[in-house]
């Protein structure tokens, strides 16, 4: 169907939106308004009537491949499904405004504290804020946490981050923004740290170490106890990247094995839909001692009544702004509150066995796919990961010709979103694998299947895929050489 | 549990063919004593019906927009969402996609990524729109970080008081541990004085944040601003109300086309929810000449191997992911969904849409700031012509008191100042839009003189009482 | 014109390419008498703003089973919908498509037609499902159409008076003007006797409708029934309720598997919402050998040309559009988008899933009847097993007052039953699904007993009046 | 994706529903109800986990064409756009029960009430009822009215219906139900009715002409004046099939072109969407002599209040059920109360302009379509028509070969959903076009390129088509020889 942009089929003079009018006596715009702020002409947008509209992107749609239609092994992603009860729930609080009357408000406020506290116990830390709008603001939330921590300390001179060399990019992005210098830990091929590495680099001027735990390689990091002890020995603070905490809900607390600070990412871990690339959220959670410090406001309560039946037994719920030592706020209002009610509703669905399940679960289906791919697609790992695993398409680039992007776009013919390629750079033509707890035993098999028939398809039939997608390759270079990001028509 | 597949009988099978005896087994790999011993503290799993009664109990202790006449505003409108952008926003191939890192099989995304900046751009008179940020607060903390960075050796940034406070503190936070002041400027009359901007900027400023209309409703005078700013060599950050675009000049076109540099927007009024302050919508855009310090996501039109126009995410050089530590941002993810809506939005609007959109706006703002001014109670706090926000001034000074009022009334009266703005705690800020009937502003006003009433008379009442 | 999109420019265009001056020549054909001269009294148009908030207006002059505790039955039932059925139910691929002439690009509804007969088969222990009917009363209808012509020279139908008083009115309806007799079986006892039953049949009998559980919620004793009927030489029609196959006997199963011949049902329950009483589905089914009867569009598993399995419209040579007036019946639509409602929910449910939905039902409905039994005010006006719904007799005859009186307090109470059964009319029948938690039966249970106590107090008082 | 069906992804054991724990008293179901009625085991349905569901049904959706999707000009169907805010506005009523009491139902009775004033006033007919479930049932609910009427007036010997050979199947279907006998009137190949054919069959036993009118080919019936006094003065009624209503919206009204009854298909002429098949309504109209007989109950009001404001202004509504002479009810409740909220809606959405309008451009773009097609595929009506034309493939097919269904089939493959074909069948090879009023000139362009591309393409390519839909053409021999209308695994 067209794929002709809402440009293109615009004509002058069509519409799709009346408005009434205008049922208070009105006052011409010049009377109300100065000559200079008013624009000179209509906004300069398409004119289209409304099937043109509900056509256009109908069609669009159904150019995307998502975890509604299509298995979506995007490793690090955790593309699991997203739950339609959530979509329901969230529409119920829709039309809140956040400043209103905080009486008005109590429902949402009971909901936004207990899943604070929800986020303290699945990490065993103590204190928690929901405001940060993503991951990546979670990480520079708690990194911001740490340098106003210090300053408190008298230890201002704590400017270095370490960071593994198998870490999000976002990580050293972040400790970049909150104002400290970046010092590389490198990590071997089973994913562990190397031990080596860090305890040269680790000194007294260490301010935060982050660790992505299970890492991004999917196995639960070794040294784990060691680094803790000698990072906290040196009066450092252990920040976790949460990114994969879909592994280990009810099996390990982050709080628990030395973390100090961690984010959340709801819609990977707690099922908040992707949205094509947001929204997302990143609350955080703190030990107690850094507490003072989160972003305010909380959602805080006075009185009693945590139970779930139709009275709040007393307790009333408020945000609590009177906190002298915070870092301030990230962005406007109280966070991504629609993300957080998909979470609380994820979480009640399943309780402290349903959660343990999920994570058990993702393990099991994950150790499954990769005990299936090992004999044709090396996992230099080794045999065991929790949530995901990568393999290295080193050797089917050596002696065929084939890359890991070749195996990608090939998947996209058999109706497979493509796993995440080439990350992280420590593995060698990287294939990286999250088949999330979601998805069944059928589809994995069919996809191992497929992966191993594409392994030993004609190189340039792999070269040139895919083949049956709405277009084929694009060409990036062109694209970052005459960018073309807005639309001159 | 109504997600999972595996089957006890299928759970064996699988872990045979791993060669293990059980999930426990695999999970060997965490050491022993950092695994939990227990079960987690949480309340026990509910079916969907039980969680639905428990989601509809909970909305059920809040009152909104849908049961109150809403007049609050301050960064977050009750503007009308058509049913059309409801309807795609809902389609799971939007919703439960992920970041087009495969072009291939996301051109959905990427096109309707590519339309809103070209939607934002036209909208707006900027050269380049990125596919969207967390929301307007960061939007403008990244805008700022933006100027900073094309304007090395720069460390000064200007913010008047009648920019969102929220913004405000948001780009403080940000700046918090770089080498950086942020001076406010203060705003006595409602805006920014020109002669006061022109005093404050000197040859350290990077840049000078200005909010059209401004968080008191107010419109600056944005060409004077535009002008004072590069005059100092300073970059302009435009933060601007997407709707007011129905009738005010682009950002693009301040001091005769001079223009902005950087504009920021909260776009949630694009066909977005209040939703409690979020997921909301980050609009980023500017002119060309700093789109490699751009932070966030770009889509570009390109080509495919057979020649068709197609898109991709481009420009990724200066993204965490690949620049790691060197990237203009940490920002990895955008608002995909809200920005998607926002195209919808303005696709089904068009220009007469948002006209007569901000139109109504204005009229109805004006109208019932007029009627309000009228009453005892209220006197308007600043004398410049308003978009669709104004402050009053209550001259009984108990702001608190007249929202729980209203509330009882049925009406989400305004948000008080006094958090923000010490001197206006006796303020409030109240905001019109175009789905306000006139039935309901006049039902307002009449509740505001009546209170007057009953104030009067419970005080002759007290009176009476005490001369009893 | 929202919906419009020729502009003057094109009308202009198109015209010429026709080649005539206006739309006014294209009109010519309608002869000049017979045009409107004037515009039509309608309200003039409506803007989407306007007309949601209109709608809203009128919507909020209801109180409906979302605000009020619905205790209502009777053939419409507040069962709970899974957010799944209304995501996939939502999807305009299914609602703006029409019936699938072009197989081709229809095997989404086809396959999901065959998918809905399929599971309707299981559930009742047919052989054959059409794609659905209207309703449950005119699917009844349709399948005395199909026992009449089945049994030809047999002119008479047997409707107890416990089949839904709709369902009976309707039938008799649709036979008109056809030369049958329809003979209501009395069932004072809440349920048909079986001796009268077999007095009733004889060898002009075509066939016997049970409803199971029966309009009063009852349990009929389908064996029986269906033994009667077949020794008769009479087909037993079955009038189920879906969610009641949960724990029920499946109607292919009565009398040891003998099976009733034909099955309808009102279908809304299995994932469609209340809606005012419509658009519901009607679902009908048969044995094989009545196939070639059965009215309405079916869809059959077939291959294509390449040999792929595939569906289509089948057995056409039944239907209205090749048949005319030799056709089994006039349908020629089905409630598509109900069935795939239906067949999404079932799916969703699954065997457990119906069966405790069922249980809950049961279980609920036999507190409640129970609870009220022990009121002064009622008593159960039958002694038989229900499943989840009950008639309870008022002992002040005054049912009317009662469920205005539970209006105000928050209950939808019962059906009255007087409107059909003037014996009954001091009747209420009270359904109770899964839905309705304990909270809400003890408060009902509570409130009958507080009336009964205010009217008490209430004669009390006249009585202190009158002798004051 | 996968077509596989339900039954083949179940595993026993899964599940995507879980309901709660009973928090009654439990008793066993034994102790409640007798064993005779009780199931041995639990129902047979397949076992999923939701994610299955929804990528199950979701990926079928995208099998379909849609008008949200694709042009769809299926001639007779009136495939409009289904406007997004009807559906919107619907699910405000959804919740309510049928059996209310009235008191708390005047919203949507007062609804109810000004739609039947609407249909009314359009149709030009004084009385209406909403009851009937779809067109068809409209058809017998009406002949069922002129049936009760006749015996009242004395006149049963009145057993005849006239029906024009270009009708739509449901009308000898509907006659035949109501008990009457059917006579075959012929109709010219311009769509008019033959009279030499009309007078030699119009006599005394009439009851009912039934007409569709504008007629199937889609032209306005030139002898309507004559037909209807012919009818009128033998003693018999004049039914409409409403079917093409959306070409005559304030242009013409039945009542006033001596129409007695008539249905309306809501579904197309107010936009309804048409739900893969349904639901729809047939809401019919008639004069005053014969509301008594309609089927009860029908909406009535008490006092005044028209007004559109917030207030009944004292007015009552109510269902009146009090109607001794009905013919009963042909369903249960009220109709499709959810099909008519959407009408409802559609008609305040255009007002008197605005539904003229709509008809107006629906013979605009029926027009411009025809003449851009009349080239190359014949219209044998000739040069006009109102809403829709019915081209002949006659030609084409004694000389290529190439069939209307090849045509039909062909055009799936550009995209477009395939017209009418065969239908009426007093056309050859007939091929029946509707665009309605929703679609521009483009796309009435660039299918009028397309059709006149594929009548010079390759037979053979088409005597094959279509290829590149989910599946090539069905063996419908096979479907119809060994039916297969269920799952039997």
């Amino acid at each position: 169907q067209d794929t002709q942009l809402l440009f293109e089929l615009s004509h002058a003079g069509r519409r799709a939106t009346r408005l009434p009018a205008c049922d208070v006596p009105e006052t011409p715009v010049a009377e109300l308004l100065p000559a200079g702020v008013l624009a000179a002409a209509p906004p300069e947008l398409p004119e289209l009537a409304e099937p043109h509209v509900v056509r256009h992107f109908t069609n669009l749609s159904t150019q995307n491949m998502s975890v509604d239609t299509h298995f979506y092994p995007l490793g690090s992603c955790t593309m699991k499904h997203n739950p339609k009860r959530n979509e329901r729930a969230a529409a119920y609080f829709g039309a809140l405004h956040p400043l209103q009357p905080q009486e008005s408000i109590q429902g949402i406020l009971r909901l936004l504290y207990e899943a604070q506290q929800y986020l303290c116990e699945i990490s065993g830390l103590p204190a928690c804020s929901l405001q940060p709008a993503a991951g990546a603001q979670g990480e520079l939330a708690a990194l911001l946490v740490a340098a106003a921590y210090f300053k408190d300390q008298g230890q201002s001179h704590r400017r270095k981050v370490l960071v593994p060399d198998s870490a999000h990019g976002t990580n050293p992005a972040s400790a970049v923004m909150a104002g400290f210098g970046v010092v590389t830990v490198k990590t071997k091929t089973s994913g562990a740290v190397d031990m080596d590495d860090f305890h040269a680099k680790l000194d007294d001027d260490i301010a935060v170490f982050m660790i992505t735990n299970p890492n991004t390689v999917g196995i639960f990091e070794p040294n784990m106890g060691p680094i803790a002890e000698a990072v906290h020995a040196r009066g450092g603070l252990i920040y976790l990247d949460g990114a994969n905490m879909n592994a280990i809900l009810g099996i390990a607390r982050p709080g628990d094995f030395g973390v100090d600070m961690q984010h959340y990412n709801p819609h990977k871990t707690f099922s908040g839909p992707h949205g094509g690339g947001g929204p997302g959220a990143g609350p955080i959670c703190v030990t107690d001692k850094l507490a003072p410090y989160l972003p305010a406001p909380v959602v805080a309560k006075r009185g009693e009544g945590r139970e779930a039946s139709g009275e709040n037994g007393g307790a009333e719920y408020f945000l609590d702004f009177d906190r002298p030592k915070t870092i301030g706020r990230l962005r406007s209002f109280l966070g991504n509150v629609g993300v957080m009610v998909r979470a609380y509703a994820y979480i009640r669905s399943h309780g402290p066995d349903g959660l343990r399940a999920v994570s058990d679960n993702a393990v099991l289906n994950a150790n499954y796919l990769l005990s299936r791919v090992k004999h044709f697609l090396p996992v230099p790992q080794g045999d065991r990961c929790m949530h995901e695993f990568v393999a290295s398409g080193a050797k089917l680039k050596s002696e065929r010709g084939v890359s890991a992007m070749d195996l990608a776009k090939r998947l996209l013919d058999y109706g497979y979103h493509a796993p995440t390629v080439y990350f992280p750079l420590t593995v060698k033509e990287a294939i990286m694998v999250e088949p999330t707890e979601t998805e069944s035993k059928a589809t994995l098999d069919a996809f191992a299947e497929t992966l191993f028939k594409i392994t030993g398809e004609d190189p340039d039939l792999l070269h040139e895929a895919p083949h049956t997608t709405p277009i084929s390759r694009p060409d990036e270079v062109q694209a970052a050489r005459q960018p073309r990001m807005c639309y001159c028509g | 549990m109504p997600y999972l597949y595996n089957t006890p009988d299928e759970t064996r099978e699988m872990l045979d063919a791993i060669g293990v005896g059980s999930i426990e087994d695999l999970l060997a790999m965490v050491p022993a004593d950092f695994r939990l011993r227990r079960a987690l503290d949480l309340p026990p799993a509910m079916g969907e019906m039980e969680l639905d009664q428990h989601m509809q109990m909970l909305a059920g202790q809040n009152h909104d927009a849908s049961d109150k006449v809403c007049f609050l505003g301050g960064g977050a409108y009750d503007h009308f969402i058509p049913a059309v952008v409801d309807a795609i926003g809902g389609r799971g191939e939007f919703y439960t996609s992920y970041t087009p890192y495969q072009a291939e099989v996301a051109q959905g995304n990427l096109q309707a990524m590519f339309e809103y900046q070209s939607l934002v751009c036209r909208l707006t008179g900027m050269d380049i729109s990125n596919s969207s940020l967390y929301d307007g607060a960061s939007a403008a903390a990244e805008g700022v970080m933006m100027a900073l960075a094309s304007k090395p050796g720069r460390n000064r940034v200007l913010a008047p008081a009648s920019l969102h406070p929220e913004y405000r503190e948001t780009i403080e936070t940000y700046l918090a541990n770089l080498d950086v002041e942020v001076v406010t400027l203060p705003t006595p009359a409602g805006v920014l004085s020109i002669d006061e901007l022109r005093a404050a900027l000197n040859d350290q400023t990077a840049c000078v944040l200005l909010q059209q209309p401004n968080f008191f409703g107010c419109l600056e005078d944005a060409d004077a601003a535009t002008a004072a700013a590069h005059e100092a060599g300073a970059l302009l950050i435009s933060v601007f109300d997407p709707i007011s675009l129905g009738l005010l000049k682009r950002p693009g076109d301040y001091n005769a086309g001079d223009g902005a540099d950087i504009v920021v927007a909260e776009g949630h009024s694009l066909g977005s929810p209040l939703a409690m302050g979020g997921p909301y919508l980050g609009i980023l855009a500017c002119k060309e000449a700093l789109v490699r310090r751009m932070p966030g996501r770009i889509v570009g039109q390109t080509t495919d191997r057979r020649g068709k126009p197609c898109f991709v995410l481009t420009l990724q050089t200066r993204e965490q992911h690949i620049r790691r530590d060197k990237a203009t941002s940490n920002v990895c993810s955008n608002q995909a969904l809200f920005a998607l809506r926002a195209a919808v939005y303005l696709a089904q609007l068009g220009p007469q849409g948002l006209q007569e959109t901000a139109g109504l706006c204005l009229q109805k703002t004006r109208y019932l700031a007029d009627r309000l001014a009228t009453t005892e109670r209220f006197k308007p706090a600043f004398k410049v012509p308003v978009f669709k926000e104004f402050v009053l001034r209550d001259r009984e000074c108990d702001v608190d008191a007249f929202i729980a009022a209203a509330l009882d009334a049925g009406f989400l009266a305004g948000v008080p100042l006094g958090r923000w703005y010490p001197d206006l705690d006796d303020c409030l800020l109240i905001a019109v839009t175009e789905k306000r009937t006139k039935e309901e502003l006049d039902r307002f006003v009449a509740f505001v003189e009546a209170l007057a009433k009953d104030t009067e008379a419970a005080e002759l009442g007290e009176m009476a009482e005490s001369f009893g």
